[in-house]
């Protein structure tokens, strides 16, 4: 069992920290590739982004996609945090650290799990828009189910 | 049967769960989706278009899986998380 | 002109706040990949890595990799660290920072970055044995060459 | 001509740099690598089984690069970065 911590909050969090905790007191660790998704502001037009979540099943997910790439890459820890609720233009949404001896387990391994993350966990984007009119719900993205597409042909 | 919703479908739908008595001739989760929709025009929104993706017990799954023991069965639009 | 930082330096570097400063005050930035290369004790028989650079072409060298990462992808900024000098196991060694709008230019860019620092960026790690024996130069890595034939592909 | 030698041909030749007065005949690199290997068994050593690489004026050259215009040329191992 490598070190995995999946947290599923509302409140920031703390990359750095997170990025010590991984690495606290270990000497066999020679990579760490990390992923921040931040929000944006769409040129002026948003306000901020409302997430919602399936609780219970965002955190299983999340575990299932980790176990997965534990299962394809030697990887030494595994982070993975993911916020809900109203988050503003410049706030971080989502924090993906995974460590590994070499830096290839540890990059491809990195955007696997946003790939996953992005169309597989339970969170949907409902915007706020700046000018005050209803927003509208995120619709997702044929290039975030084309991503996956490439992790099949490497299975 | 619990029934759980989210995103645009609780929304069109107007509430985020339900205890629904399900008839015993249902066995897959798309023929539990035509069955919703056929409630009311509200059920009929959410689930136009064949856009939900559907969840027993946690867990994704296809339209053809079988709703026999499941606890819990949520419908939901494209995830946009990360 | 995007914002971008290159420097090498003998000091340990801040990850968090290089992070930050990159993002700062920004509302456009969606995506932060982030590399850190650490020193490994490999299974304790290693004491120290002592790296030797090339002052001055190690740090043109560093900002043409990054001309043509800038290039390549739609970068919002780009920082690079890398030390020199006596680095003991567990110490940071190298840090490369990309921030774009998404995700998969971030993570392209910093993957491109690492893997022509490895190969093209002039520095030469010495080992210094947990025994006292005299150390060797670390050799390169034929995995390391060809991690750049897919970017000749991707042109 | 100023040359640098780092890592292991630094080692191996025994010292850093040097201004070396390189005769007219020498047009590449290559050429010079040879005639530098043939000075003694230091530089031999240093230049043996063709590991050495070589820069001019800080950047990366080939062994078909000319030296003309050098102010500075560089020979070091295969580079172990990042």
């Amino acid at each position: 069992m490598i070190p995995r911590k999946i947290r599923v909050q509302s409140e920031n969090f703390d990359a750095a920290a997170e990025s010590a905790a991984l690495t606290e007191g270990r000497r066999d660790i020679g990579a760490i590739a990390s992923f921040i998704g931040l929000c944006r502001d769409e040129a002026g037009t948003l306000e901020a982004l409302e997430l919602e979540y399936y609780p219970g099943m965002a955190e299983e997910e999340i575990a299932r996609i980790a176990d997965e790439a534990e299962r394809r890459w030697p990887l030494l820890g595994v982070t993975v945090i993911h916020r809900h609720g109203r988050i503003r233009p410049g706030e971080q949404i989502v924090l993906v650290l995974c460590a590994s001896a070499h830096r290839a387990a540890a990059f491809s391994a990195a955007e696997f799990l946003m790939d996953f993350l992005k169309s597989r966990a339970p969170f949907w984007k409902k915007e706020h828009r700046a000018d005050g009119t209803q927003g509208e719900w995120v619709a997702a993205k044929d290039a975030d189910e084309a991503a996956l597409e490439r992790w099949s042909r490497d299975a | 049967m619990r029934l759980v919703y989210f995103a645009s479908l609780r929304e069109r739908i107007g509430k985020s769960e339900e205890e629904l008595d399900l008839p015993d001739s249902l066995r897959t989760i798309g023929e539990l989706i035509d069955w919703l929709a056929a409630r009311d025009e509200f059920y009929a929104a959410a689930f136009a278009k064949g856009i939900a993706r559907a969840a027993i017990n946690k867990k994704h799954v296809k339209p053809e899986a079988l709703i026999a023991g499941a606890r819990e069965i949520a419908f939901f639009p494209p995830m946009t998380g990360g």
